[in-house]
């Protein structure tokens, strides 16, 4: 680390600090930094760790409410389910690595969320994830997609959390960015929920999990601070390679400790590893942390103390444990087959200190690390409004039901079923809904409950409008968990945007954060966690801003759940929601262009309760939220998922195509006996309609648009569905 | 026809979870004397044409070994 | 009368520990959890369930190293006093590991890790693990595996479990389960602990559970 | 201590579906002079204690390799 300084080009600038920033950190200490102190600065005031750039907008999300037991701030947020339990969860990037190494970089994204949902002392019971590449005709595209997914799989099978949901997108935009986002949702009883707050002067600082190398050492904190440019391999970490086996030992060992009372406060490693991990138990608790560096087990000879301080590697907390307590906890370690090391004390300084060889080496007091870092103001010059599609420039097809097989063919459409076949959906034996319909259902253990959880973003309506696509991308997660019957409590965000310094991605950042908090004030979802991944962008540009949203519902009776699949012949099909169709920002216009119409959050509000309410009094046989592809596509997902034909009639509104292929508004494809179709349209109000529009039945797919008639079999339906996005993987 | 061994070992430095545990084990079934268990790939082809080891080479730099966490090494025995 | 006990292995890494607990109560049983470096199984048990999971990783073989531990010879001694074991997903491949069921279990002919709802077909009535089911009749049951293909001699075992329909896995003659020729060792890939419930789709997997309390 | 390795390779005959999707890539890639591709194990272990080879070959007997379906190599280089 000190090379660099002898060739002249000072410290503080190799590590990616400004000079006004050093400047910063000598004029706070009253000294200049010894180098692992300024290592330390370097990485704690990362975009990674601080959130300069989103921290200051971020606090206009609405993060309180009657359920919540624990908001941001926290490893993850927490909401009151009943019965003396909480729900845990967060969302999580790991964009960096996996555009480095896929694989790794996926699972120890993967591993890494699953560590905060511990931290909090629960127990981990669904996975998602949500991941974006380049088209499927770019064979890197193909190879990060596929690694990113078996890397999901490899991490989160061994574990052992099902996974119940995610998507997958693929744009030109991603080719050299590419998304890997994870959420992890857990459970724990109330009064068990463990804080990150170090406290207690004398009390032990305990080491838990894998031994420290040199894994991701300058890596993904200084990495996802700045743009991958081509000539950057060597600022290149050293790969973090995932040990789920250790991850579950650790994952079991934790609650189980958490459990006997033997832990004061608990906190995983990630990013900066110690260094973080110590200085944000330190600052939360309002003390100080002493520790021994020579005392942490290394797995690497010749490691320096800067070294040992930001380390990476995996499958590592860190816990706050009673001196009487120690010898259990050694025990119950050695028990689970894992190491927990007395590495230090809390002390009454306030600051964070390190010793080496007996040496002094660090002391700083741990909130500069922390909340002193100086934010920066993005710059927010808007991008202009962009005009609305006109319809007669958009060819309308002579074959509506080739254009109908063409729109279900597209990666971005078709199911995604050779992504989660890939993951164990099951294990816990709790999983009710798996995925491949709107959202995962999964009973909360012990319990007659279930909660329904989903990923979503609507990333091109976010690059046209970003007030309206922050909205849409809340909406469209509340919906999906609406059509399972919950009702959506609370949500988490991911925002993976371009480098905020640049051109209007400050603007759209900031509106798109507007866009969500209003949608969430309106629909009664705070939100509790969430994470921010900057600079996603290479020379070619920058990616789409893409505000994904993790929204967890509550089934109050867990076998009120509703799926995807229509049930039962001559069953009625009914159209619920509001909005009109519109080809602008579809996949059947296939480009991100256009300007639709604004979501209304009072009417999707409105449409979530006539949801929940059928459910409750077990109206519906099925509920589909109308996304991308439109009416036609959503028939087609609940025909192919009941593997029962249906046939629908509706309005050709401006023309025949939009009606069936157009998006927008907030609807939903639903189906129920028809004796029961009075009892749903009597719910109808606060602007969502219901119509009846067809019936189930049939070998095929039949929509009628003003006349003008589309009918495919259902066989072929179902054939280009489930497999375009295989044929598109072999087509090498 | 030449056969060309190919081996891809996890890099120095680099978590060996594998090695870890075949240690671990080897270890509570009373073989005490081991230590610096690491696992990798042997990889055996036939290659034709001219200067198999240099095919072999191009081969690992593509596809067989993963550079950022794997070394490897090129073999023609005999 | 008190309920049979049966004990329920745990080794690092199992994963299904509870929900086999579960279904051992489902069908009236008294689960008991042993652990890998126990020398004995808990006192009066009187069957053994190895859950699914990732013992130890994975690492080197399935099964391999979780077949090494102390607590498999005292399941040995119980099988061989014609005690009933059932191994699940990696408890199949524990058995075959440890010499208790014949043959191994390969990585799945795609090489990917598979998860997927499976009718099973069941191919010898004769064994207890089907409770009763006729030859043919067919079982709605989970599978979720890297390494499923069972590769063996089908003439030193019993196939019990054939996956109907197209073979998933390129198990040998689509194999999803056996038991040793004596009946009493039964192994197969999908998870009967996951298809107990109306709620989560079937209670097919039930039969498997209830014939280690015949 | 002494480096002892050990190779475990699958079985003549045997079917090494690894081995057949590795030669079915290294095609796709270009590499169509390879054939009878093979994938094994590569096991690197520092042995204490009196014959190092012997200790191994007893390692693979009882874990190392399914001699079922593979077929185990003990080499002390150097
Ligand atoms: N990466 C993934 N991981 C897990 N499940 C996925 C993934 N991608 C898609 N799915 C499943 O497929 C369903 C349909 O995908 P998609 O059409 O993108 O969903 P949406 O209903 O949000 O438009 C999702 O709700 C989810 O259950
Ligand atoms: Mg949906």
């Amino acid at each position: 680390m000190s090379d660099a300084a002898k060739d002249d080009v000072p410290l503080h600038r190799t590590l990616g600090l400004t000079d006004a920033e050093a400047a910063r950190i000598v004029a706070l200490m009253g000294r200049e930094p010894t180098d692992p102190e300024l290592v330390m600065f370097s990485l704690m005031w990362s975009e990674h760790c601080s959130y300069k750039h989103s921290k200051p907008l971020l606090s206009g999300f609405p993060t309180t409410g009657p359920r919540v037991v624990m908001g941001p701030g926290e490893n993850a947020g927490a909401v009151d389910v009943g019965d003396g339990l909480a729900i845990v969860f967060k969302v999580e990037s790991h964009n960096h690595p996996s555009a480095v190494e896929p694989f790794q970089g996926a699972a120890t994204g993967v591993g890494g969320i699953v560590r905060d949902i511990i931290a909090v002392g629960a127990k981990p019971i669904a996975l998602l994830d949500s991941l974006r590449f380049g088209t499927l005709d770019s064979a890197r595209s193909r190879f990060l997609f596929r690694r990113a997914v078996e890397g999901i799989g490899h991490y989160g099978n061994c574990i052992g959390i099902p996974n119940v949901g995610g998507e997958v997108q693929f744009d030109e935009r991603y080719e050299d960015s590419c998304l890997v986002n994870a959420m992890c949702v857990g459970v724990v009883p109330q009064d068990r929920i463990l804080s990150c707050a170090a406290r207690g002067v004398g009390n032990r600082l305990v080491l838990i999990g894998n031994r420290t190398g040199r894994d991701g050492i300058g890596g993904a904190s200084v990495l996802a601070s700045a743009e991958l440019g081509d000539d950057d391999a060597d600022k290149r970490p050293s790969v973090q390679v995932g040990d789920p086996f250790t991850e579950r030992k650790l994952m079991d060992l934790c609650l189980a400790m958490s459990e006997a009372g033997l832990l004061v406060a608990l906190q995983d490693l990630g990013a900066a590893g110690l260094t973080s991990a110590a200085s944000e138990m330190a600052s939360r608790g309002g003390v100080g942390l002493s520790i021994d560096l020579d005392r942490v087990p290394l797995r690497e000879e010749g490691m320096a103390p800067g070294e040992v301080l930001v380390s990476e590697s995996q499958e590592r907390m860190l816990a706050i444990v009673e001196p009487a307590q120690m010898d259990a906890v050694v025990a119950m370690a050695r028990r689970h087959e894992l190491d927990a090391t007395d590495i230090g004390e809390v002390t009454d300084t306030g600051e964070l200190e390190a010793l080496w060889r007996g040496e002094e080496v660090v002391r700083i007091p741990s909130l500069y690390l922390t909340d002193d870092v100086p934010f920066c103001e993005v710059p927010r010059d808007p991008a202009p409004t962009p005009e609305a599609i006109d319809l007669s420039s958009v060819p309308e097809p002579d074959d509506l039901g080739r254009a109908w097989l063409d729109l279900t063919a597209d990666p971005n459409v078709a199911s995604k079923r050779w992504v989660f076949e890939q993951y164990d959906q099951l294990v816990g034996a709790n999983t009710m809904r798996r995925p491949g319909g709107d959202a995962g259902v999964v009973r909360i253990p012990g319990t007659d409950r279930a909660i329904a959880v989903t990923l979503d973003c609507a990333e091109w309506l976010t690059e046209l409008s970003p007030y309206d696509g922050g909205m849409a991308s809340v909406l469209e997660a509340a919906r999906n968990v609406a059509c399972t019957g919950a009702v959506p409590i609370a949500a988490t965000d991911c925002l993976n945007y371009a480098n905020p310094e640049k051109g209007s991605t400050g603007w759209r950042l900031a509106e798109s954060i507007r866009g969500m908090a209003d949608a969430l004030t309106a629909i009664g979802a705070p939100i509790v966690s969430g994470n921010v991944s900057l600079y996603n962008e290479s020379p070619r540009g920058p990616i789409y801003p893409t505000p994904v949203v993790g929204v967890v519902g509550l089934l109050d009776d867990a076998s009120t759940s509703i799926g995807t699949a229509f049930a039962r012949h001559d069953d009625a099909i009914l159209l619920i929601g509001y909005g009109e169709p519109r080809v602008d920002a579809s996949r059947y216009l296939g480009r991100c262009a256009g300007s639709p119409p604004p979501p209304d959050p009072d009417a999707d509000a409105a449409l979530y309760r006539l949801l929940a309410t059928c459910a409750r009094e077990r109206l519906l046989a099925s509920a589909h939220d109308i996304s991308e592809g439109g009416l036609a596509v959503a028939l087609a997902e609940s025909a192919i998922a009941g593997g029962i034909g249906a046939g629908v009639a509706v309005s050709a509104g401006r023309r025949a195509d939009e009606a069936m292929f157009g998006e927008g508004g907030g609807r939903v494809i639903a189906s129920c006996h028809p004796a029961q179709v009075a009892a749903v349209s009597a719910l109808a109000g606060d602007g969502v309609h219901v119509t009846q529009i067809g019936a189930v039945g049939g070998d095929d797919v039949v929509i009628d648009a003003g006349g003008s008639v589309a009918r495919v079999p259902l066989r072929d339906l179902a054939q280009v569905w489930e497999g375009s996005v295989p044929a598109a993987l072999e087509a090498q | 026809m030449t056969l060309v061994v190919v081996t891809v070992m996890p890099k120095k430095g680099v978590l060996d979870p594998q090695g870890q545990a075949v240690q671990g084990a080897l270890a509570h079934m009373g073989f005490g004397d081991v230590s610096d268990v690491r696992v990798g790939k042997r990889i055996e082809l036939e290659i034709a044409g001219h200067d198999p080891a240099g095919q072999a080479t191009k081969m690992c730099e593509d596809l067989l070994a993963n550079q950022l966490i794997e070394d490897f090494h090129v073999e023609v025995p005999g | 009368m008190s309920a049979t006990r049966v004990a329920v292995l745990r080794f690092p890494g199992t994963l299904d520990y509870e929900s086999a607990a579960r279904a051992v109560e489902g069908v009236g049983g008294e689960p008991v959890y042993a652990h890998h470096e126990d020398t004995a199984l808990p006192e009066g048990t009187g069957a053994v369930v190895i859950p699914g999971g990732f013992s130890y990783g994975d690492h080197l073989r399935p099964g391999a190293l979780a077949s090494r531990t102390p607590i498999m010879s005292a399941v040995r001694a119980h099988a061989a006093d014609g005690g009933k074991v059932l191994g699940i997903c990696n408890g199949f491949q524990i058995l075959c590991e440890s010499g208790l069921l014949p043959g191994v279990l390969r990585p799945n002919a795609s090489l990917s890790f598979i998860c997927r709802q499976a009718d099973l077909q069941v191919a010898d009535s004769g064994t207890p693990w089907t409770g009763g089911r006729d030859e043919g009749e067919v079982l709605s049951i989970p599978f979720k595996h890297h390494d499923g293909a069972w590769f063996g001699d089908p003439g030193e075992a019993r196939v019990v479990l054939r996956y109907a329909g197209e073979n998933p896995n390129g198990s040998i003659d689509k194999v999803a389960g056996i038991s040793n020729l004596g009946g009493n060792v039964m192994g197969l890939m999908p998870h009967p602990e996951e298809a107990q419930e109306p709620l989560l789709g079937s209670v097919d997997g039930r039969v498997l559970f209830a014939a280690l309390l015949s």
